[in-house]
């Protein structure tokens, strides 16, 4: 990377700027996922059956599944319109090195998909009878994950954009990389509530999301220049 | 005058068909390089993968003595292209739009509000790029290339759906950027007539 | 060296070297595969915990490691692929994930056959070398899942290569990650497959089917990048002269 | 084998058949892609 800070930084502002603008101005492209996050967290009371012990205990590992899923559901669409109306082009020769754009965009689905899911898990958490000091965790736990979810569902998403079977395909490629994320999540959660110690699973999942952090915007942008060909 | 842009031995594939061998060319300051053929012989995918998209066979691209790909930011911040399609983001505003390329791109520092004016777009400010026609879109996309500095600018086919009035004007502006010492590589399926000594690919 | 590396890669010379190179693969791997079979069934003594259930580790183990294996080695040809633009790289990759699938499943299924007489059933969530390889034949899926649906070949390469890569990056925390899942895990004690102080009689004839694996699996990888190789060249001078002269 | 004699035949039994599967898919792949060449050269005759 020759390319200096300052430019770097402006094009990935710049990125996150526009999209948060476009949000903006299309309020259901935030929205259907968090309505599909409640509803999926509301089949399984539906399912399991209303018992309070099984809800309470089952809880975390719903939740966590749902917002799994609600990630996912908004990945599909992170680079189909850039590449459809030709903007993936343009940012792909322009100077800023490709990595920041890239960084940029897995901002940006973080902060109109993964913030909106901790912010509104309080509530969903309610329902399923999820103490306060648990819910706290949850929140937590969801931060850190879907960060690590956000960047490494933008390499997917980068690296299915352009494909007819997009949707089904970039479910395929991303979840069973996701599970460490999954497993850590729901499990100190649900430590939590069994009262036990959760340091070790929130410093994996800070590590994990710095790890993702190194690598992924640049295996982003090496998908971005090889799906655009 | 020294040479800027230089292809060596071309090679280019697209899937299974071979689009063009050996093509090489060289562009100085000043220069034009004209890109014709019929549809489907590859003016687009030349003229992308000389703007880094898909790369060659065979064959290296050279922006002065370097390898275009050993330093892609260098010679991104050189050119500046108006694709087939504009690229606009068809919700924002015209002039978010051009904020957002002022974030990518280097600035030539011309007056934005004259450049708009001069292609008679200024009352679009305001208006989402989904409203304006294709046309106007065009005129969009010429800001974009007059408000950034590079030295090298791709076009393809600029003349569709411009008018008559627009069509000069891009003839008109591509003439000053090339006495300026710019460089324009263009495809284009109709005659085009700027400056004096513009090269021509022809592609079969 | 370079030189010698790229006469080697070439794909004619590839082409006809895979070739004559399968039986020195073949012929090695089914003797240590018979003996590492007899021994293991027949000669080796009866495990004192797990009777004589403890014989199927003799191909779970060979085909779990050769499932990991593959792996490794097929993110390492895309890497190679994607760093130095060798074909035959790709080539590699391409023929080793179907190979790596059904290893995988072999262990998979190896594993939970292992486990109906240990643990009373098909399949025991707590066991941590199973879930990994459950994940792991999703990762396969996914890789071939990829290649399949893009229809240009260079292009698939690229990007099943990135995905091969970022999977490499998190096979190993995926297997952390699951083994502190099912250390919490408050199930069944489990057995260590093997265990630790194992008698030779038990563990020769183990490594003599990990090495006869790894042979079968080295003709297996010879013939499929063979196929690859010729479908990747078939529009070249040397494959048409190859199949004019009615070569193979 | 102790009563566990068809789990472990099984299970010898599965790793030969996946082999023979593997060994046979790669034979299959390659001949297809032989014959898909014969044809198309033969239906190009000496044009190309």
């Amino acid at each position: 990377m020759t390319g200096d800070a300052p430019a770097m930084l402006a094009g990935m502002l710049g990125v996150i700027r526009r999209d948060l603008l476009l949000a903006w101005k299309r309020p259901g492209d935030i929205l259907n996922p968090l309505f599909f996050f409640v509803m999926v967290a509301a089949l399984f009371p539906l399912a399991v059956g209303p018992s309070p012990e099984q809800l309470e205990f089952s809880g975390p590992a719903v939740l966590w599944v749902a917002a799994l899923l609600a990630m996912l559901l908004s990945l599909n669409s992170l680079f189909l319109s850039d590449f459809e109306d030709g903007s993936l082009d343009q940012m792909l020769v322009s100077p800023v090195p490709l990595p920041a754009l890239a960084l940029g965009k897995s901002i940006m689905h973080w902060l109109t998909s993964g913030l909106p899911l901790v912010l509104i898990s309080p509530v969903v958490a309610i329902t399923f009878r999820m103490p306060a000091s648990v819910t706290g965790f949850l929140m937590i736990t969801l931060l850190l994950g879907t960060i690590s979810l956000s960047l490494l569902g933008s390499i997917g998403a980068a690296l299915t954009v352009g494909l007819h079977r997009g949707t089904a395909l970039l479910s395929l490629l991303i979840l069973p990389l996701a599970m460490p994320v999954l497993i850590f999540g729901a499990r100190t959660v649900s430590l939590v509530a069994a009262g036990d110690g959760v340091a070790g699973g929130l410093y994996f999942l800070g590590a994990y999301a710095v790890l993702v952090l190194s690598f992924a915007p640049f295996a982003t942008a090496a998908a971005l220049r090889i799906s655009n060909e | 005058m020294t040479t800027k842009l230089s292809a060596n031995d071309l090679t280019l594939f697209r899937g299974e068909r071979c689009l063009f061998r050996h093509l090489s060319f060289a562009l100085n300051q000043g220069e034009l390089l004209l890109l014709e053929g019929r549809n489907g012989t590859g003016k687009t995918s030349l003229m992308r993968a000389i703007a880094g998209l898909i790369s060659f066979e065979a064959g290296e691209i050279f922006w002065g003595d370097v390898p275009v790909l050993s330093d892609r930011q260098a010679f991104h911040g050189a050119l500046v292209w108006m694709a087939h399609r504009v690229g606009f983001k068809a919700d924002l505003t015209l002039v978010e739009n051009l904020r957002f390329e002022a974030n990518l791109r280097s600035q030539s520092g011309a007056d934005f509000d004259e450049v708009l004016h001069r292609l008679d777009i200024d009352r679009l400010k305001r208006l989402p790029i989904r409203s304006l026609s294709a046309g106007q879109q065009r005129r969009v996309a010429l800001a974009r290339m007059l408000l950034s500095g590079a030295p090298l600018w791709l076009m393809d086919e600029p003349f569709t759906n411009l008018d008559r009035e627009g069509r000069e004007l891009v003839v008109k502006l591509t003439s000053e950027h090339l006495d300026m010492g710019g460089m324009c590589i263009m495809a284009a399926h109709q005659d085009v007539e700027i400056g004096s000594n513009a090269q021509k690919i022809v592609l079969q | 060296m370079w030189k010698f590396i790229h006469k080697l890669a070439s794909p004619p010379h590839f082409y006809g070297l895979a070739a004559s190179m399968i039986p020195w693969f073949v012929v090695p791997g089914l003797f240590l595969v018979a003996y590492g079979a007899y021994a293991g069934l027949f000669v080796a003594p009866m495990d004192y915990q797990q009777g004589d259930a403890f014989r199927i580790i003799y191909v779970h183990v060979p085909s779990a490691y050769l499932s990991m294996m593959t792996y490794m080695i097929m993110a390492t040809s895309a890497g190679i692929g994607l760093i130095w633009r060798i074909k035959l790289a790709h080539a590699v990759a391409a023929a080793a994930a179907p190979i790596g699938a059904w290893f995988t499943f072999l262990a998979l299924a190896t594993g939970s056959i292992w486990g109906k007489p240990m643990w009373g059933t098909w399949w025991e969530w707590g066991d941590p070398r199973l879930t990994s390889e459950l994940i792991m034949l999703f990762l396969y899926f996914g890789y071939m899942a990829l290649r399949g649906a893009i229809d240009d070949t260079a292009k698939a390469d690229k990007s099943s290569a990135v995905l091969a890569l970022v999977g490499a990056v998190n096979v190993p925390i995926i297997h952390f990650s699951v083994e502190w899942w099912s250390s919490l895990h408050q199930g069944p004690t489990l057995v260590r497959k093997g265990g630790p102080a194992m008698d030779t009689a038990m563990l020769y004839p183990l490594l003599a089917m990990i090495l006869g694996f790894t042979f079968l699996f080295g003709a297996l990888l010879l013939r499929r990048v063979r196929a690859e190789v010729l479908y990747r060249e078939r529009r070249t001078r040397w494959v048409r002269e190859m199949i004019l002269s009615k070569g193979t | 084998m102790g009563g566990y004699g068809a789990y472990v035949w099984t299970c010898f039994a599965m790793t030969v058949v996946v082999f023979v599967i593997c060994e046979w898919r790669a034979r299959l792949r390659q001949r297809r892609v032989y014959r898909d060449i014969e044809v198309r050269i033969k239906a190009l005759g000496d044009t190309q």
